[in-house]
């Protein structure tokens, strides 16, 4: 099961996980959260590799991939 | 051009109107590593002080800087750096040499809250004992304590006049409240400037310890002034000998001590009010006395006693400012002080059991509020 | 006028220690007696930002303020830690974009403003909704003179966006007056004004 | 929700949400890849001990759930000996920004790498002091523009690898924060070293000196460190010129030597062989 | 095999005898950097500390010397340090670092004539001030002064057994005199150690910063014992987080200043004589406390009711013990000093009026001779 | 009685008959050379500031008859730094032990190479702390014995000119008290450098090195550096075996770049044609 | 015994130090109070170099010497530097070897010892002079026991030196006793004897 | 005219100067001076060549040599 969570409590709207998806699964909400920025959402999900490397950058540790790689 | 002086009124806080102060006094070389909440010192006068035909260096930290400061001192120049506890703490060697050497330079501490890394962004009256007492041996220096941006701009000034004549390290203690807060400060078209004592007479005849009868301090030619100066942190003669003779080790410290605590009333400023028939009198400095004196006012409206008493010297500790109070025998002294209770060690010392002495710590972090302090004087009279 | 506490409070990177710097540069050029205090170091970065200022006829001595006679909140965040500080009687001042949930205070006067909204839309830049709201706060309280806010403001900014925050100023200060006089005419629920 | 696996190994009652960091910063992400070293190496939490100064850098060690000794402003080094002298058992990984570290703290630099001290010190270089608000410190680049060089930077920055590398470290790396896997496979390296490992890495401090040199934020700053990194391998065939302006990265030294701790408790076998007159 | 505690009768330096007690006292680890007039300490460590099964680290200066000892003594260990003045400028910052984590070491200061380098190979006592206040806002430290090499054996011991029981940086306080002279000292068989309080509950239930009803000092876990010890030296809570809150500085401060403060009586050590019936009380520390025991028996052969009292403990300052004194209403006291006048402020301040203060200073090199005393005894009585 | 012709330089108040140096020492010799080489630039006495520090090398500047700069223990760079950006005019000439300079010093020495400050630090390096009797220092070779390494020394040694020239000095030569003529010549080079200029001279310390070493007296300590003492040019050529225990004498850099107190008067120029808001 | 005051000085490299410490010892094994203090530093390296012992069968306070009751000097700066230290009816002891001209001091015993000479040519080690001195001191004085003298030699010179070192304290202290019958058996010119 | 000399009072008897004298001019007193040493002394004037090694070398600035060397 393939899932991606964004904790929109912790994003703070860096867009480094948007910049450097290689799939561009990702993109910015157009809702403002709490903390007054745009934070990630999951645009397309079934492009993802489950490669982490949205995971692996996210500077708030609000990032989260759900399964993984086949290989 | 950008101005020198900065003549007019402006919105500025402590730090930046200190940087205002060194350049109108004349100081020619600032150096110091950045270091809350002194920092904006730094910062505006890495600009400013070009402007001004100075020099800024960020040093690779605190000894570094005082180092630097001190080297630019001696070669003639008016040097200063800022810096807050911590920065003081590494710069306690330096502080005995330019003691030992009697090399004017003026050190700000920006005071937040501690020990140790403490609450960096917060205020404090921590260093208070610090700055006095923190390099090895016997010396002295002065210490001066603003209330304001526009006390931060006059007292480095002052400070500056004060290690030119005295030829001693002179330090600023504000705490953070006072270095943040932005407040109205007037800077004036001119300020009085002291330069440093140099030499009467020609070199061959000089001797570069010798004072003159009518004082304990000699004077200073810069490096390359063809006096030829014998700098020395090691206890010295009148020609700059090293020496570890006892006679001249007690001349030469004695004169170090005395330069200064001799001095001491001469350099007293207080400000005080309704001191004549105070039952009581509040002792502070620094922020606290803004609470003291808006406590004092409102106790008088209501028909209280109290008095109040804000010292702006803090060190050589103005005894008899304090031997003046106690000899009235008020019903108490109260001493609030952002710290456990340093200063208020001087106050029971002089007061010398003539009245009660009340000490009204804070550790730090959060300023008396005036409330706190009118309920102790209700609580007194 | 006797003492005046306001506290002006968001989130990092809204421009909120610059708002308290300008109304306190405003206050001085109306010759009163004024202290500016902010919050300070990374707590400062990056959630809650805090500018204070005491404004006051006479001399000021005790420069911090305990209880707030005017709140102003650009998020949610700030209003939720700020609102206790508010003096009965007191003023709040929200920007209605950025904050959604007014917790519950009694006795106070809240007024909405839609400064980042305005700021955005109207002047094309969110990042002059601090002084949107600023305009608002001189008209809804009249603490300073226009012409000293004006003045405060051309000193205050980077050099060349003075035009941009003088309109923004103007544009605050005419939403408040209208709503004003709205919330004057109109009903207001809970003790509330609307400012929108 | 499933959360970050870095929030497993984190301190939650610290201060900010979750930490204080800014956005796009890149200390977090060195965060993480310290951690990622820590799992793959299978260490025993109880017995790593993250050691940090003071600094935006300084404060990744209160967010460690293990052992952390938030020490002074530039002097982790110091400390770290000392707590290495007395348990050799801990693996000790030192963050330290490049103010401290270079800085201040210089001299705790030069010896520790000359002493050949068992430690793995991971500098973040973001090129200025961040913490205090973007002054310049002993790596910022010429002409580059931070809080205290609004005119420009006259100053000639550090190479720390170089550094590190003369005064004896036995192994010295540098990456950006783009580039993951070495990145982490250096501190896994380190760490396995016996001895004194420096490890470099350029870090994005968007807030201060991304701004202020007009570089953007934190996704700006790293694609900015993708397109200006050089393999050392590569680099060596550049001329001065071509490389100016980029980031050298790799790994630079990797050698054995005498470990420090080792050969003092060495000294104490050697003596109670001996007897000796007082 | 070589000898851990050294039993038996030796003719040692104060210098030696503070190494033996250190080892005896079970000293894991020393850092130090050469400095007359302790390098002695660093050399005779340089070995014997391996004999010990310690091990001997020469910093790269006084800074670097003591972050490692706190390091290891974080790390479970004793751990101690030894300079002089100017190298306690340079470990102030880590003197406030220690304080804020209540990490336990011993810190020795032979203390030599400055201030700046001064001369170095000369005795003074001119560092009082500067190991109780050097470090930036309020922490509290324990100070102890021996008056000869069998006292640096036994102080050190003590100091040991202090700086763990209270965790606090603790400091022998030794004058040049005391740690260069050359005296019997005798060395027993087992000597009584005190071992730190470890923490009794498991991991999980473990607050690092809270205390025990009846102390205000925690336990202190070893870092690899599995408490995840968070040292920090910002302000923190009893988690160890950091804040920059007001009552959480406030608590931490007072528990700092009062864990010491608070046991000032307990910590107090003393030597005296003839206070019953004296008029004039001689007090004083460390080898000026020998001078005026032979001006006081020479006083007493000659009739005049002096006494004398020497402070072994000087920080936390034992006020009581003036304070008695002061009750009795002497004469004088009179307090001869090898500095300008600085404990003697603390004796005024406890004696609050109720009787003269004679401050005798000498500034440095020369110890007073028993003469001098006698003569000022004379002139009181 | 003809005079040596030091002497005219010397300040004859001071403690010792004439200085307070042990018999056979190499640091009178080392003064006498830097007299030299001030003689021979037919420099004006009273615009060369010398400057020392604490311990046997510290002592140097206080037989100079011009001004003098005695300052704390490893830390005469700062203070000359801060004496050069006030009076660009004095020539400044800091003399400093082996141990201040790279053990106590060690962040003095870096950065001031670093800023490339027009200085000259001639470092007299006698393998350890002289003036407080002979303990080891961070020049020190492994093995060997000192004070406070009476079990053999284990730590590892700087190679003072590879750091000087790592941090940037423009200037960095070695030789010994031997070398008479090239170390005359180097100091005079550095003198006129506009820029750091680092001098590293081995030098005898009989009294402690030499005797506890079992090299002899100041004269048999200069026979082992006549007979250890390999050329640069000719030491690339040997192997790391071969050169075991020899001294590479030779100039290692002579560059030119931006000088830190010239870079820095000219910011006051570049501002005074600016105009800013304050 | 009360107190008696020791001065020990010469140059650098006698081990004049060692003297002191050594005599000191003795001193400790005949179960006497004892101090020994020395001359630190720079200046203890070339030139006059120092070392005092204080010995009493009370309790020793004041540690320091004043006067001395004995000089010993080695070399003729440290006499010309340390002639006036010597009490009224102390005693000097001079190396006769190294000291050529003694200054005018009245009521003052001279004596004379041929430290060095007996040490470079009965020993073959010039460097024991010291020793020899210490066995003259002891048999010119009696301050100490010669059984406590040796124990503390055997216990302070290097290892492997002992013998040669015990030799030395004999040949001085038997090179006292013959000049000591002799001095007084001899004339003594202004107040001194002969040590040779 | 030619002359080297020997400062006794100063001289620390190091040895320095006789070992590197290239004409081996200088040797050791048999006299000890006042400081407990035996100084330098001149043995052979006629083979100076006024090198000056002595003198730059001399630590203790207690030699000085007479002459310029004709070249
Ligand atoms: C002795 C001392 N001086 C100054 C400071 C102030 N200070 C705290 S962090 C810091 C700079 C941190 O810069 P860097 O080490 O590069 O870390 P970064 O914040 O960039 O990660 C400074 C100057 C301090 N804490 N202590
Ligand atoms: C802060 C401080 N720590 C220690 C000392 C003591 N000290 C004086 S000189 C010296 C060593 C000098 O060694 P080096 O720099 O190599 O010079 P040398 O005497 O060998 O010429 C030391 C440790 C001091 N003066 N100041
Ligand atoms: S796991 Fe990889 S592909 Fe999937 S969202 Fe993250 S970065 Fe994109
Ligand atoms: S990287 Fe993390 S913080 Fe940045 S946008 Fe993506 S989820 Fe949000
Ligand atoms: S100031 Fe810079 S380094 Fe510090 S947290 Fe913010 S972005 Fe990161
Ligand atoms: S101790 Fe060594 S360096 Fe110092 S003067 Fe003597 S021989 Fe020279
Ligand atoms: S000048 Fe030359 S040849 Fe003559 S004595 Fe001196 S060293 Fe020998
Ligand atoms: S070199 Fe100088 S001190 Fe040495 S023996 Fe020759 S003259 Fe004497
Ligand atoms: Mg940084
Ligand atoms: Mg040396």
């Amino acid at each position: 099961m393939k899932k991606i969570y964004v904790d929109e409590d912790l994003c703070t709207g860096c867009g480094i996980c948007i910049e450097f998806c290689p799939k561009k699964v990702l993109s910015y909400s157009s809702q403002r959260s709490l903390r007054g920025i745009y934070p990630a959402q999951v645009e397309n999900l079934e492009a993802c590799t489950l490669c982490r490397i949205c995971e692996v950058y996210c500077p708030a540790f609000s990032i989260a991939v759900e399964g993984e790689k086949d290989e | 051009m950008n101005k020198r002086i900065l003549s007019g009124v402006h919105l500025f806080q402590g730090d930046d109107a200190c940087v205002e102060g060194a350049i109108a006094a004349g100081c020619n070389l600032f150096a110091g590593y950045p270091i809350t909440p002194a920092t904006e010192i730094s910062e505006r006068l890495s600009w400013r002080l070009f402007d001004a035909g100075g020099i800024f260096v960020q040093g690779a930290d605190e000894l570094d800087s005082l180092t630097i400061v001190i080297g630019a001192a001696c070669a003639g120049w008016k040097a200063m750096t800022a810096t807050s506890g911590n920065g003081i703490c590494l710069m306690q060697e330096c502080i005995g040499y330019a003691a030992i050497t009697e090399t004017p330079c003026v050190i700000v501490d920006v005071e937040r809250a501690g020990p140790g890394t403490g609450a960096a962004t917060k205020t404090m009256q921590g260093d208070v004992y610090q700055v006095r007492y923190g390099s090895n041996a016997d010396y002295s220096v002065i210490a001066l304590a603003p209330e304001s941006p526009q006390e931060m701009f006059d007292l480095t000034v002052e400070a500056f006049n004060l290690s030119e004549t005295y030829r001693v390290p002179t330090f600023i203690l504000a705490d953070e409240i006072v270095g943040h807060m932005r407040e109205k400060v007037l800077i004036p078209e001119k300020v009085k400037i002291v330069e440093r004592k140099r030499a009467k007479v020609p070199p061959q005849e000089f001797l570069p310890f010798k004072v003159e009868s009518d004082t304990d301090v000699p004077p200073m030619p810069a490096f390359g002034e063809g006096y030829r100066m014998p700098v020395s942190g090691l206890t010295h003669t009148e020609t700059g000998s090293p020496s570890t003779d006892y006679e001249i080790q007690k001349r030469m410290v004695s004169r170090l001590w005395n330069k200064v605590e001799k001095k001491a009333e001469q350099l007293t400023k207080i400000e005080s009010a309704y001191l004549e028939d105070a039952q009581v009198v509040v002792v502070a400095y620094g922020s606290v006395g803004r609470s003291v004196k808006s406590a004092v006012l409102e106790a008088r409206k209501q028909g209280l006693k109290a008095g109040y008493l804000r010292l702006i010297t803090i060190w050589p500790f103005p005894d008899r400012v304090i031997e003046d109070i106690a000899k009235e025998k008020p019903e108490a002294i109260i001493f609030p002080e952002m710290n456990m209770g340093k200063i208020v060690r001087e106050v029971k010392r002089v007061a010398g059991g003539r009245t009660e002495v009340i000490s009204f710590p804070k550790p730090g972090v959060e300023l008396h509020k005036p409330k706190e302090i009118y309920n102790l004087i209700r609580g007194v009279i | 006028m006797s003492r005046i506490e306001v506290k002006l409070t968001g989130f990092g990177g809204q421009g909120i220690v610059l708002s308290g710097i300008i109304l306190a540069r405003a206050a001085m050029h109306d010759e009163k007696g004024v202290v500016q205090t902010q919050s300070y170091g990374p707590e400062a970065r990056g959630g809650a930002c805090r500018s204070e200022v005491v404004i006051s006829d006479e001399t000021i001595h005790y420069p911090l303020i305990e209880e707030a006679d005017i709140l102003v909140a650009m998020s949610q965040e700030a209003l939720d830690k700020h609102i206790s500080s508010i003096k009965k009687g007191g003023m709040l001042i929200i920007d209605s974009d950025t904050v959604s949930r007014i917790p519950e205070k009694s006795e106070v006067e809240v007024n909405r403003v839609a400064s980042t909204g305005i700021a955005s839309e109207k002047l094309g830049k969110v990042i002059v909704a601090n002084i949107v709201m600023l305009g608002a706060l001189m008209s809804l309280t009249g603490i300073v003179s226009k012409v000293a806010m004006e003045k405060a403001v051309k000193e205050s900014v980077p050099r060349g966006t003075e035009e941009i925050n003088l309109r923004a100023l103007e544009e605050g200060y005419l939403h408040a007056q209208k709503s004003r006089i709205k919330g004057l005419k109109g009903k207001t629920e809970s003790k509330e004004k609307e400012g929108k | 929700m499933k959360r970050h696996p870095a929030l497993k190994y984190f301190r939650f009652d610290r201060p900010g949400n979750p930490h204080l960091w800014c956005s796009g910063c890149g200390i977090p992400q060195i965060w993480y890849y310290t951690i990622k070293a820590i799992e793959e190496l299978k260490l025993d939490i109880d017995k790593v001990l993250w050691v940090g100064g003071s600094g935006c850098t300084g404060r990744m060690c209160t967010y460690w759930i293990g052992d952390y000794f938030h020490t002074l402003h530039g002097r982790p080094l110091g400390f770290a000996t000392g707590a290495k002298l007395a348990n050799p058992e801990l693996t000790i990984i030192c963050h330290m920004g490049d103010g401290e570290v270079a800085g201040i703290g210089g001299n705790h630099l030069i010896q520790t790498a000359r002493r050949n001290v068992d430690l793995t010190a991971i500098v973040v270089n973001n090129f200025n002091y961040g913490m205090t608000g973007g002054q310049f410190s002993p790596t910022t680049p010429r002409g580059a523009f931070t809080m205290t060089s609004q005119l420009g930077h006259i100053e000639y920055p550090f190479d720390l690898c170089e550094l590190g590398a003369t005064c004896g470290a036995t192994y010295v790396a540098r990456w950006t924060t783009f580039q993951t896997r070495p990145l982490i496979r250096s501190i896994k390296k380190g760490i396995q070293k016996k001895g004194f490992s420096l490890i470099e890495v350029i870090s994005q401090c968007p807030i201060q000196y991304g701004r202020r040199n007009k570089i953007g934020n934190g996704m700006q700053m790293m694609k900015w460190f993708k397109e200006s990194s050089i393999r050392k391998e590569k680099a060596e065939k550049m001329s001065r010129e071509e490389l100016k302006g980029k980031f050298i990265i790799g790994e630079f030294v990797d050698i054995e030597k005498a470990e420090f701790c080792t050969s003092l408790r060495e000294l104490i076998k050697k003596r109670r062989k001996e007897s000796v007159k007082n």
